[in-house]
């Protein structure tokens, strides 16, 4: 039940980043939204693990977590790139 | 049982926080604030969340395997806010403060 | 529960999708895309596809990603607006859709155990595969055995993706040295860096080799020995990591695991089996299919992370050229 | 009612592989066509993977304790589709690269002054 | 030994000799080795032909596993019949490449292209030979992404977005052929095609099997290039190198068309597809608008390669024309088209590979005097056209007659007619290259004068397709033979199925 309510808020979480990534300022505000959403599959995915009482698939968790990270570095990386040649 | 109980309440506490910290995304005034509320809630969050799950677990292969993601996005996740909110200063977005004082000397 | 969840992603993936129609901003463009994967990999889970989420996760967030950010650096990140006919495509996709309904009338139920699907073919696989090839992951026994001539394919594609971005965009020279030294003033990245990509690459070999019992296998073990090193390309900059690991080095590699992969089907030839057939590999069957999955896994692993990686080399070394004029 | 509770992931695929095949063939930009297509052949995956799940089964890797599966086979037809996915994607993305140095634009509607074609 | 392992090794040898390439890493070495590999292939392909004529199926369980669970390659007189054409065009046109990519392709990137070609042929070889749906899928993208490759590899810059438009339309194309399946799979539960035509003859029609066949259909119609879906095709074959047109244009809508025989009357049935669906009226009409607008279109190109990429368009027109006539007589016509078509495109494309390698142009313009000059390529362009315009003794006479014989069988006049107005309009973009070939006045200018006929090495393959049109002019014993088994094979199993007996 507990579990079952952490899903939820969970989502709405990345429900939120997700609505901030969207319609956000200016590009960092993005890339922060989708950090946050990043962050937050990798809880979900562990929590649905134990959702569905089969937990041991944490590996999941741990590849989200690793491309959320790598992801952002070339965010970030390849953004400097545009903000320095493209203008 | 008495596991249960405080993996529930982690859990609680732990989401309590992620939503804060979703909150503070669209309430802080400017970007640097917005970063904190987010990085900050979310390693905490990330904390209670899986400790509360490991007090769930027989202590065995799947523990350790938490206690490995758990590692792993502390030392991501801060580190990844950090590089942001450095791009984003060298970037050229202003902080609260400066934006203030910008308005207040153009007008 | 589950249903519920799959609703909730299913609306913010549809979310996500028009955010993706309808942003010109490229860059939101392909970090919306990236969401899109990550939910879609979630979806993925909740519906029991754990290796697919594994795979999804990695190759669409991740290397797809990583690419088309590359991409983006070199052409300019705003969409032109433009008086482009919207008419025609809206119709076209309208009919599309409407057929697509239309077929799903006759669809059995979403979920029903008593479906033609799960009735069939896929019987044999879930009762009989445990035995017949000893593994407990059910999927690496259908994609690496019953239907390893399906991997070889994808093998094969791999490769044939790698000799063609290599064909368009060669591959960095090594001479060019570490005049860009990536994000040189992260101090604190550099760090992290250093402590993790030792640990990704463990995990990497991890998954190769559990892929048997859990979630994953070569294909996904490829894909995350290559983002550890792409990780270091990004932080430490391309030159230092084309001497970590050499760009001819990897064109080998990916050659090699291609061979290793269709070798290990000849040697059944000559063993007294059809092609592919694991059975005669050692004397007994079982022991046999094990060996056979673990050499063509190897040879998965090897051609993915070559060929991922050469295609990063080649897209990052474009980016770093433009970024110095 | 039932048919709404058996189909509606169905509809929502549908609508999603759309909105993919529209940004194909209507984006200008040629990286958003690549993006486009990734969506629509994502969202085939999850059509695929929709229809090898079994209610209240559980994942095809054998537990104890766990007598029903969900269907192992269009798994493993998708993890080879996902592979076909990312390689089509890396040579078109490497195309745009090289008409972007060829051309300077990877505008749609700016090429037919300049050629006939694409 | 290896007698019981010929059905495979078409797959099996281009794939271990890609990479293999790539190991040797020298380019004399490579096209040594793609050369060899691929003509070992056409010999056993020959030799699967004969078995399967003589035994009607040759069947390869791969990995030991039986059909349903485990993937099949599947031998029958249609598939060994195209298997044959496309081994041996592409061993001629290795032949034909090692010159003829000297003077249009970066020397850096010559192993990249016979590494490309290898798996190009792998994955037509696959496509060919596997007897499971996904698995065709698997190897219709091999090929295909190898063919992006192939194109993009000239030094043109258009060849770049010619490869890109191919790229997306292919995609497209690819995947909706790969939900077309997913609905078969969802209504059957199996993959395996024998299965798969059991199975819907059992189960009759349904909403989600007419929906995935009208997806395959529209799938595999974008990578045959059917009109109005072929807007990739005449870019692509231009601006690509020429040994590359000579190959796709002989090969690649070749196998597509195949793919099409093989769902239509393999997997659903002519009852399904044709009486159920109306689906014969469809392809009959675009099949007669394709040969009609392509050929104007055609006739509107100075360049000769776009003239004979239009050309092609309209040709496969008349296979899908065959097919839609839904009788053994129009698929065996349309299939005989396959086999001839890719025997003129072939030497066509080669001759103006030849020009193009002369004298750097392929405009209309370059062709001035060149009958003269280059008298033995011209030669061959002229036995190609006239095959092309259906010239009586030229295999394109034969195939235009049994189309002409299986539309009268089935009293549609109006059909016939078509079929030899449009041999008309052929007549006309054909003779306006041979006038200006040989009744043109060259230019004077110094460059042209050094012009001089195409090397040997481009010459032989060129003229061994310029005799096979003539040879399967006369004696046409083997390919009607191989049609003939092969359409009477197809109808037979799909109309027993389709009858659900």
């Amino acid at each position: 039940m507990v579990l079952a309510a952490t899903c939820i808020a969970v989502l709405s979480v990345m429900a939120l980043a997700l609505a901030r990534a969207l319609q956000a300022d200016t590009v960092y505000d993005r890339i922060l939204g989708i950090n946050m959403f990043g962050t937050k599959t990798a809880v979900l995915i562990a929590l649905m693990g134990f959702l569905s009482e089969r937990p041991d698939f944490l590996d999941i968790a741990i590849v989200y977590a690793l491309i959320n990270f790598i992801g952002m570095i070339a965010v970030l990386r390849f953004f400097e790139y545009t903000a320095t040649s493209g203008r | 049982m008495i596991l249960e109980t405080i993996s529930n309440i982690l859990l609680i506490v732990g989401a309590f926080f992620a939503l804060t910290g979703a909150y503070g995304l669209f309430k802080f005034p400017d970007f640097f604030t917005r970063v904190h509320a987010a990085s900050v809630t979310d390693s905490i969050a990330t904390i209670l969340l899986f400790l509360g799950l490991i007090l769930r677990t027989d202590f065995d292969l799947v523990a350790v395997k938490l206690v490995f993601v758990l590692v792993f996005v502390l030392l991501t996740s801060p580190t990844a806010s950090h590089a942001l909110a450095k791009s984003a200063r060298h970037g050229g977005v202003a902080t609260l403060a400066e934006s203030n004082n910008k308005d207040n000397t153009d007008g | 529960m589950a249903e519920l969840i799959n609703l909730l992603l299913l609306g913010m993936l549809a979310v996500t999708a028009l955010g993706v129609v309808f942003l010109k901003d490229l860059f939101a463009v392909v970090m919306l895309f990236g969401i899109y994967s990550f939910l879609s990999a979630l979806i993925f889970v909740n519906l029991d596809a754990v290796d697919v989420a594994f795979t999804e996760a990695a190759v669409g967030a991740g290397i797809s990603t990583v690419l088309m950010l590359g991409t983006l650096s070199l052409t300019g990140r705003q969409e032109k607006m433009s008086g482009h006919k919207t008419l025609l495509p809206l119709l076209v996709v309208v009919t599309t859709g409407a057929a697509l309904i239309y077929g799903t009338l006759d669809m059995p139920p979403f979920g029903n155990p008593e479906n033609p699907v799960h009735q069939h073919v896929a019987l044999r696989y879930i009762q009989d595969s445990p035995q017949e090839i000893g593994l407990p992951n059910m999927v690496t026994s259908v994609l690496a055995s019953y239907r390893g001539f399906d991997t070889l394919g994808e093998t094969a594609v791999v490769f044939a993706a790698a000799i063609g971005v290599l064909s368009l965009l060669g591959l960095p020279k090594q001479d060019r040295a570490a005049i860009e030294s990536g994000l040189e003033s992260h101090l604190v990245l550099k760090v992290v860096a250093k402590i993790i990509i030792p640990l990704i690459i463990l995990f990497a070999l991890y998954v190769q080799f559990h892929g048997d019992y859990g979630p994953g296998g070569g294909f996904q073990a490829g894909v995350i020995a290559a983002a550890a090193i792409i990780l270091y390309a990004l932080v430490f900059g391309l030159p230092l990591a084309t001497q970590v690991v050499q760009p001819g080095l990897l064109k080998a590699l990916a050659a090699l695991g291609v061979l290793l992969y269709a070798g290990t089907g000849v040697a059944s030839f000559f063993l007294g089996g059809n092609f592919l057939d694991y059975n005669v590999l050692a004397a007994d069957p079982v022991a046999g299919q094990h060996l056979g999955i673990i050499l063509i896994e190897l040879g998965v692993g090897i051609t993915v992370f070559a060929a991922m990686l050469s295609i990063f080399y080649a897209f990052a070394s474009k980016a770093e050229r433009k970024n110095i004029q | 009612m039932s048919v709404i509770v058996d189909y509606y992931n169905y509809w929502v695929v549908v609508f999603l592989m759309m909105a993919g095949f529209y940004t194909v063939i209507a984006a200008n930009n040629l990286v958003k066509k690549i993006v486009g297509l990734n969506i629509f052949q994502t969202s085939v995956f999850i059509l695929y993977i929709s229809m090898g799940k079994v209610s209240g089964g559980s994942a095809p890797i054998v537990a104890e304790g766990i007598t029903t599966y969900s269907n192992p086979l269009p798994h493993v037809l998708i993890l080879t589709a996902i592979v076909v996915g990312v390689a089509t994607t890396a040579v078109g993305l490497a195309l745009v690269v090289r008409i972007k140095r060829a051309y300077g634009t990877v505008e749609e509607n700016e090429f037919k002054d300049k050629d006939d074609l694409i | 030994m290896f007698e019981q392992h010929f059905l495979i090794l078409p797959i099996v040898l281009p794939l271990m000799a890609a990479p293999l390439c790539i190991l040797l890493g020298q380019r004399q070495l490579a096209w040594l080795l793609a050369t060899l590999v691929s003509a070992l292939s056409c010999v056993i392909s020959v030799n699967l032909l004969y078995a399967a004529l003589d035994q009607g199926v040759l069947s390869y369980a791969v990995g030991g596993w039986a059909a349903p669970w485990g993937i099949e390659v599947r031998m029958d007189a249609a598939s060994a019949m195209v298997l044959s054409l496309v081994t041996a065009i592409s061993t001629l046109v290795l032949i034909y490449a090692k010159a003829s990519i000297e003077k249009e392709i970066d020397s850096s990137r010559h192993t990249l292209f016979y590494t490309a070609h290898l798996l190009c042929l792998t994955g037509l070889s696959g496509i060919l030979s596997t007897g499971d749906a996904f698995n065709l899928f698997v190897f219709l993208e091999i090929s295909s992404l190898a063919t992006y490759t192939l194109v993009s590899l000239a030094s043109d810059r258009r060849s770049l977005t010619a490869a890109f438009r191919y790229l997306v339309m292919g995609t497209i194309g690819a995947t909706f052929i790969l939900i077309g399946v997913g609905m078969l799979y969802m209504q059957t539960g199996t993959l395996n095609m024998l299965d798969l035509a059991d199975r819907i003859a059992q189960s009759g029609p349904s909403r989600t099997l007419n929906t995935g066949l009208a997806f395959i259909l529209v799938g595999v119609s974008v990578k045959l290039a059917l009109f109005p879906l072929h807007m990739w095709l005449p870019p692509a074959y231009t601006h690509s190198p020429s040994a590359v047109s000579a190959f796709l244009a002989s090969t690649a809508t070749k196998v597509a068309v195949y793919v099409m025989v093989r769902f239509i009357f393999t997997i659903y049935g002519v009852e399904y597809v044709f009486h159920n669906m109306g689906m014969d009226l469809i392809l009959l009409l675009l099949a007669i608008v394709a040969i009609f607008k392509c050929s104007f279109m055609a006739m509107a190109q100075s360049n000769v390669k776009t003239v004979l990429a239009y050309s092609s368009v309209a040709q496969i027109g008349y296979m899908i024309l065959g097919i839609s006539l839904a009788s053994a007589a129009g698929l065996m016509a349309g299939l005989l088209h396959v086999f001839n078509h890719a025997l003129m495109k072939g030497a066509l494309f080669m001759a103006v590979g030849a020009v193009l390698y002369r004298t750097g142009s392929v405009d209309i313009k370059a062709f001035r005097g060149l009958g003269k000059k280059m008298p033995l390529t011209m030669a061959a362009f002229v036995i190609g056209g006239m095959s092309i315009v259906g010239v009586p003794l030229t295999a394109g006479f034969v195939s235009k007659w049994y189309l002409v014989t299986a539309a009268l069988e089935q009293q549609h006049w109006l059909i016939a007619f078509l079929i030899l107005l449009g041999s008309l309009l052929a007549v006309i973009y054909i003779f306006r290259v041979i006038e200006a070939a040989y009744l043109k006045k060259p230019d004077e200018s110094a460059a042209s004068k050094d012009i001089k006929e195409a090397p040997m090495l481009m010459l032989i393959p060129m003229w061994v397709l310029a005799l096979g049109n003539i040879y399967f002019g006369l004696d046409t014993t083997l390919s009607v033979a191989a049609a003939e088994s092969a359409a009477q094979w197809l109808t037979q199993s799909s109309m027993s199925v389709g009858g659900g007996q």
